[in-house]
């Protein structure tokens, strides 16, 4: 069973959903939390089979389905797609076991299901192929999470969300049938296993092309500055599982995607695109964090404080060395389960209220003690204080981008200020004060089913901004690999000079590369150019 | 000398003919136009040589379809005049002569070229009938056999779709006959 | 003042415009079925004038197939038209916009 | 040792959980008194501690876990207790079980007493990671850790507008600074290697001069923060809005020292640029006299304490600048006894005037509140610097540093500054305690505080008053640790001319307060006196207009540019952008919708249209690709 785990991980929930369909009204909310535990007990039994020690791709499974185009479904999984795996499980079985009462709750659990499929795929994917069906399959639960459950403007929003996420996935489309087309050309052969491309040196120029066709699919995922106008959107129109599942694990798809293409396939490029990428970055993390200070409802100050972090995550991976790559995928992590930890929170006080102003609120940390203490831990975790999860996460990925750049890193590091500016405004405005409004007076504290998702995730905020080795490890093991592999490709002076050498991890690779391989490659290019 | 006054002479016809046959309001104007603008044609494929073409060209064009035509006008009230809006003379025309010169163009494009060889050569001494009759039941055999069972499939068509209500004449009825009719219609279908 | 086949293909040139004309021009469907079969002709003599000038029977055969299918389009077409005219009462182009997108 | 160690650490861990069990509930005194227990052990330890390492001499150093460790990165939790933590940790430790215990009076009638315990224990223990860590890191997380603490505490009275604006405010200013820090840290890394105090200070000495003074310069800019150094000074005024224990212990005693403690435990590093040391010290004889001269006229109690505090830390960065650790470490120590009382003392007041701040309001306490009354001349007397009391000891010693290090400018700003601290200091006292009650206008009964609150204000009385018989000890323990440097003016005569001189200055200008103070015409100020109109009262009162600029152009401007950003760009530009594109694809459309009007006849016409295009593309490409050697010919004549 060990062997098909990931085909498991990531079909079962999809299995589960087609028979969720013939599951009786009542009792599908038990259904749905019973197959969502498996699936999470599954994912947490993948991290302990998982061998941290090993740097590579584990729980390999490799079926061939076109064989005269090389496009087979290979799955495995390695230190940096392990913990966003579990992390979807986690959020998929503490979303569906918290839902509170909702229109249609078959239909909302069904889709989530089908939508944990998707993410699961996308992050267990090695072949481009896979990986986009996965990518594009995860669009449609979401657009119908948004487009049923959400707010006045749903279908704006979420056509707005899915249009916008498909143009950019297309144009990485282009990026990966080129990149196929030109693996054909170097070998001979047809693949579009990510892992066979790895051993593809490109020229520059034909890098630089093709890290622009990719970083548009995963610039608007993620989303980056200045595509990222359709996250407040969809985030403050959708439901708040919608939203929650979005913030924690869809927008680190993006993310994810550029530390397995970008990164490894384009080295040269990487080093070359940096400092635009970091202007971006930076760009995000403060006008979005002044911006998230102007909004007027809750839900839109988190929506554009996940833009924000998400800068950070894209700095520490621009970082292009082990710390920072290593505090990017952490920050992952935390980001997923401090916005998603902040989303739920935003949900019970509008599932109480029914609105997210924040001028309807004032004054409730009186009237809900527990919640306010609460909110307060996710709202310290956000603004990255240390010994809370985030800031690990954040401390790795700056540290590791001032070894490129001092300035851009003191202007990155601004985050930690306009972060606490809009969070504290935004709390002081809903939870200091006197109670002005009646309507508050008198609202329930968080509730047993709402403390189900809040209490695990306060638990692995604290643990993990204490104790992060237990995840640290594994990703730092194959950071090592993916920095190790791009300092080996890469090609010219500065981009060697800039990605560090980490000699031990270099002779492995230079081992499983096959020269001739490369040398055929760098003649087509020649060729082709 | 004779051909090209042959050519000349029904080359002016025909357009005539068609002429009046796109221009006319009166749908029987345009029927006899177009009638006699096939028999024209037929001129110009024994012009031509094709003779077994042009005897065709009458019995089915100038022969059956335009018996079909003249069938079916009847169910028609011809006498009716048709308001016909017009749009852009000047786009109509243009297209259609631009389009007109680049169909030749095409067509005639590998001739102008010299790029062919006849894959059917014209048989020396056999007359066209016979080449036609050799090439159609060699090589084109089962096209013909198809376009035979097409125009049965046709034959059929047409009589289900025009032979439904035969007994009704719209012509014949008055616009109040017809106007319940169509009631009764609308109830059927809803 | 010898005939080549420039002369036969400036001939259905005219022709075919005149029948695109009247698909254009005419509002009365009878009248459309009138110019469509110019088309077709326009086409077949220019079939039969290759065919006779390079000696290739192809051409010939390809008119035949033409008259062919103008027949059984006319059969079909005109059922189709007394059936509409039989539910609308008549058979203007114009009042024929049930594809309206 | 390990086990006291630990339990100097992580007993106030304990008090703060516990007490937050009762965190919703009602007050229970269990609350206070276990978690105040609590410290007592830790204080316990921390002592035995300090006598370990006074006697043997010998440093506690333990690596408990791993927290980070990626690349080359290794940063454990690693704590150690040498001299100058030692030191450190009997401050706060002792302080704060000072305040725990009179805050179980202090906070009696409060509805968030169980609330106030843990947080006021979770602050002890961010204090004692701050000091005990081995690395910036761990260093670093004590440091976010007091400001969150601190923000809790400020706004702990979350209903009121002003502490909640306070709070904030204090938070969002130590985050300027802590990027600062954060940026030295990073510098510290990526130059050295490592974060470890022992192995990054070996390395220094090897490592360029420029690299150094940015490292210089950026921790500094976090210990400005914490602080409250010019510029970034506003917040710990305001920071008053706090309960009083919180102002007695965060912001007078403990916290605020963070950055002295920080140039202190640097001072490997401030040792090789002394150019930065020189920057640092103008910085603190600046802000000494800059918040001096603020206190003068102020009409709150707690921010004349609190622009007292200030000015005491000028002092101290002026002695860690020019590299007289020991000295800003002796003073800071000094400091924290006399003004933690002095605050406590102040607590008791406001408690007995029913949360009344200004003194010109009171008047006369001295009769009810005879305690109170000593504890707080006592403490102010010290902090005047008056022999034999701890000030005395301590800021004398920074006035003779400045003197024998030859910056003259230097030490009369700071000699002036001692006139002036002595001045404020006794307006205060005269004016609390002397001369008419004018209380009585106001309807007030004053009563004096519980007992044990005094009980446990007595440790810190008592130490006010001999800290300074320590010196030899102290200075014999702690420059084991850092350079030690004594400090000698050359000449006798000089040195006894000096003291003198100071000591009958500081004299003079309490009998001056005293005098102007104690009279009876005093009347609470209406706003009409000639003084109060005149420019520099103005100036003093409006703290420079400071605050009010900070308002008006930095926190006015950056709402407005949110606004702008948000409104503006964000939904006018970008977003109207993308929404741009989609109609330009949404109007073609919508435009081409037309050609499918269902009309047969238009949709002919455009059938035609487009066989015409179809057919014109086909003898275009027929052409170009009969003529292709021709056209390429063609072409490369054009030059293209």
């Amino acid at each position: 069973m060990l062997d098909h785990i990931l085909s498991i991980l990531i079909f079962f929930p999809a299995l589960a959903a087609v028979l969720g369909f013939a599951v009786n009204k009542n009792s599908i909310r038990s259904y749905g939390v019973a197959v969502a535990t498996i699936e999470f007990v599954l994912a947490l039994w993948l991290w302990f089979a998982f061998d941290s020690s090993v740097s590579g791709m584990q729980f390999m499974e490799h079926i061939p389905l076109v064989k005269a185009f090389g496009i087979n479904y290979i799955v495995g999984v390695d230190g940096i797609s392990l913990f966003i795996i579990i992390l979807a499980a986690f959020f998929t079985m503490i979303g569906i076991a918290s839902l509170g009462e909702t229109k249609d709750i078959k239909n909302m659990i069904v889709t989530l299901l089908f939508l944990q499929m998707t993410m699961v795929g996308v992050f267990a994917a090695l072949d481009a192929i896979v990986f986009y069906l996965f990518w594009e399959l995860s669009l449609v639960p979401m657009l119908y999470i948004i487009g049923a459950w959400g707010g006045p403007l749903r279908i704006y929003a979420s056509v707005k969300f899915f249009l916008y996420t498909f143009t950019g996935s297309l144009v990485m489309l282009v990026g990966m049938l080129f990149m196929a087309y030109f693996y054909y050309q170097a070998t001979g052969e047809w693949s579009f296993a990510i892992l066979d491309w790895y051993r593809l040196i490109l020229p520059e120029t034909f890098q630089k092309w093709l890290f622009v066709a990719f970083f548009f699919g995963f610039a608007i995922k993620v989303p980056m500055f200045p595509f990222h106008t359709w996250l407040p959107y969809a985030h403050g129109q959708a439901p708040t599982i919608g939203s929650v599942i979005l913030a924690a694990i869809l927008l680190k798809m993006g993310t994810y995607a550029f530390i397995r293409f970008s990164l490894p396939l384009f080295p040269d490029a990487s080093v070359y695109f940096m400092y635009p990428i970091a202007v971006l970055a930076i760009i995000m993390i403060i006008y979005t964090a002044m911006v998230a200070y102007a909004q007027k409802d809750i839900k839109q100050v988190v929506a554009y404080s996940s833009v924000s972090h998400m800068g950070v995550i894209i700095l520490g991976i621009f970082a292009l060395n082990v710390e920072g790559i290593t505090g990017s995928i952490f920050l992952m992590i935390a980001h997923g389960v401090v916005s998603g930890a902040l989303f739920f929170l935003v949900g019970v006080i509008y599932d109480r209220r029914h609105t997210k102003y924040m001028s309807e609120f004032g004054g409730l940390a009186s009237v809900m003690p527990r919640y306010a203490t609460i909110f307060g831990i996710m709202l310290m975790a956000s603004v990255g204080l240390p010994l809370t999860i985030n800031f690990v996460g954040e401390f790795l990925s700056l540290l590791g981008f001032y070894k490129q750049s001092h300035t851009l890193t003191l202007l990155a590091g601004m985050a930690i200020i306009v972060g606490a500016i809009y969070m504290l405004s935004a709390y002081k405005k809903m939870f200091f004060g006197v109670v002005t409004k009646d309507e508050n007076r008198n609202l329930p504290d968080v509730n047993k089913r709402e403390l189900v998702a809040l209490i695990p995730l306060t638990i692995i905020t604290i643990w993990l901004g204490i104790y992060p080795k237990v995840l640290l490890e594994p990703i730092n093991t194959s950071v090592e690999a993916v920095v190790g592999l791009m300092h080996e490709k890469s090609l010219t002076q500065e981009a060697k000079s800039r990605i560090p050498n980490l000699t031990k991890d270099a002779e492995v690779i230079t081992n499983s590369a096959e020269n001739t391989v490369e040398n055929s490659t760098e003649n087509s290019a020649e060729e082709a150019h | 000398m004779f051909e090209a006054i042959a050519f000349y002479l029904f080359a002016f016809l025909t357009i005539s003919m068609f002429y009046i046959a796109v221009t006319t309001t009166q749908a029987l104007y345009a029927l006899s136009a177009l009638a006699a603008g096939m028999i024209f044609i037929s001129a110009f494929f024994f012009i031509l040589g094709a003779d077994f073409l042009g005897a065709v060209q009458i019995v089915v064009y100038s022969g059956a379809v335009m018996a079909l035509y003249a069938f079916g006008m009847m169910f028609f009230d011809t006498t009716r005049e048709i308001k016909e809006k017009q749009g852009n003379k000047a786009i109509i025309l243009g297209l259609s002569i631009i389009s007109a010169i680049l169909v030749v163009v095409i067509v005639g494009a590998p001739i102008i070229g010299n790029n062919i060889t006849a894959a059917y050569p014209v048989t020396e001494g056999a007359g066209n009938v016979q080449e036609v009759g050799m090439v159609l039941f060699t090589k084109y055999l089962v096209p013909f056999e198809v376009a035979a069972v097409m125009l049965l499939v046709a034959m059929i068509a047409g009589i289900v779709l025009a032979g439904k209500k035969m007994d009704l004449s719209l012509t014949l009825m008055s616009e109040a006959e017809i106007m319940m009719m169509k009631e009764e219609d609308k109830k059927v279908h809803l | 003042m010898e005939i080549g086949l420039n002369h036969y293909l400036v001939l259905t040139t005219i022709l075919f415009a005149i029948g695109l004309v009247g698909v254009m021009r005419r509002k009365n469907l009878l009248m459309l079925f009138f110019a469509t079969e110019i088309l077709l002709n326009a086409v077949n003599i220019s079939f039969a004038a290759i065919s006779h000038y390079y000696g290739d029977l192809t051409g010939q055969m390809f008119a035949f197939f033409v008259i062919a299918i103008a027949a059984s389009e006319v059969a079909v077409g005109l059922g189709l038209l007394i059936v509409w005219h039989k539910k609308h009462n008549n058979i203007d182009l114009d009042n024929m916009s049930t594809m309206r997108g | 040792m390990e086990l006291f160690l630990y339990t100097a650490l992580f007993s106030p861990l304990v008090g703060s959980l516990f007490a937050a069990l009762f965190g919703a509930s009602k007050k229970t005194k269990m609350a206070g008194i276990i978690p105040s227990a609590l410290l007592g052990l830790s204080l316990i330890s921390s002592f035995v501690l300090l006598v370990s390492v006074l006697s043997s001499g010998e440093t506690v150093h333990v690596e408990m876990m791993t927290w980070m460790a990626t690349g080359d990165l290794y940063i454990p939790f690693g704590f150690v207790v040498d001299q100058v933590s030692v030191t450190m940790m009997m401050v706060v430790t002792l302080v704060s079980t000072v305040v725990h215990v009179y805050a179980i009076g202090y906070m009696d009638h409060d509805k968030g007493f169980n609330r106030f315990f843990s947080y006021l224990s979770a602050f002890v223990f961010s204090m004692m990671v701050l000091v005990m860590s081995d690395n910036f890191a761990g260093l670093f997380i004590g440091w976010e850790g007091v400001g969150l603490c601190s923000w809790l505490l400020i706004g702990f009275w979350y209903h009121k507008e002003s502490a909640t604006w306070a709070a904030n405010e204090a938070f969002i200013m130590n985050r300027i600074a802590d990027l600062g820090m954060l940026i030295g840290i990073f510098l510290v890394y990526w130059n050295t290697g490592t974060l470890q105090y022992e192995q990054a200070f070996a390395i220094m000495p090897s490592l360029e001069i420029d690299v150094l003074t940015w490292m210089g310069i950026f921790l500094f800019i976090g210990a400005m923060g914490k602080s409250a150094q010019f510029p970034l000074h506003t917040w710990l005024a305001d920071a008053m809005e706090g309960p009083t224990p919180v102002s007695a212990l965060i912001h007078a005693a403990t916290m605020v020292t963070a950055g002295v403690y920080l140039v202190v435990r640097a001072n490997p590093l401030y040792d090789l640029i002394p150019s930065v040391g020189l920057f640092i010290a103008s910085l603190g004889a600046f802000v000494a006299l800059f918040a001096a001269s603020m206190a003068l006229v102020n009409r709150d109690m707690k921010r004349v304490i609190a622009y007292s505090t200030l000015s005491q830390l000028g002092y101290m960065f002026a002695a860690a600048g020019l590299g007289a650790y020991w000295v800003a470490l002796f003073h800071l120590m000094a400091h924290a006894f006399f003004k933690a009382l002095l605050f406590l003392g102040a607590g008791n007041v406001m408690h007995a005037m029913h949360d009344e701040l200004d003194p010109f309001k009171m008047g006369g306490l001295n009769k009810v509140m005879k305690g109170t009354f000593v504890m707080m001349t006592i403490a102010s007397v010290a902090l005047a610097g008056i022999f034999p009391l701890a000030g005395f000891f301590s800021k004398d010693l920074i006035l003779e540093v400045a003197f024998v290090e030859n910056h003259y400018i230097i030490y009369s700003v700071l000699l002036f500054t001692a006139g002036l601290t002595a001045f404020y200091s006794f307006r205060l006292v005269a004016l609390i305690f002397h001369g008419e009650e004018r209380y009585k206008l106001f309807g007030i009964h004053p009563h004096e505080a519980y007992k044990f609150m005094l009980v446990a204000m007595s440790p810190l009385l008592l130490l006010a008053i001999i800290a300074g018989s320590f010196k030899m000890t102290y200075f014999e323990m702690v420059t084991k640790l850092l350079p030690a440097t004594e400090y000698h003016v050359h000449s006798s005569l000089t040195y006894w001319i000096m003291t003198i001189g100071t000591q009958l200055f500081v004299a003079f200008a309490i009998v001056y307060a005293y005098k102007k103070y104690t009279s009876r015409d005093i009347k609470v100020p209406d706003g009409t006196s000639k003084l109060e109109n005149c420019f520099c009262y103005k100036l003093l009162i409006n703290q420079y207009y400071i605050p009010r600029f900070y308002e008006d152009y930095i926190v006015k401007s950056y709402r407005e540019l949110s606004e702008i950003f948000w409104t503006k760009i964000d939904q006018k530009i970008v977003d109207a952008t993308v929404d741009g594109i989609a109609n330009i694809f949404y109007q073609t459309g919508e435009r081409t919708r037309v050609m499918q009007s269902g009309n047969l006849s238009t949709m002919l016409k455009w059938m035609v249209a487009g066989t015409v295009t179809l057919l014109s593309l086909a003898v275009a490409f027929g052409l170009a690709a009969r003529y292709s050697g021709e056209i390429k010919i063609f072409l490369s004549g054009l030059g293209v």
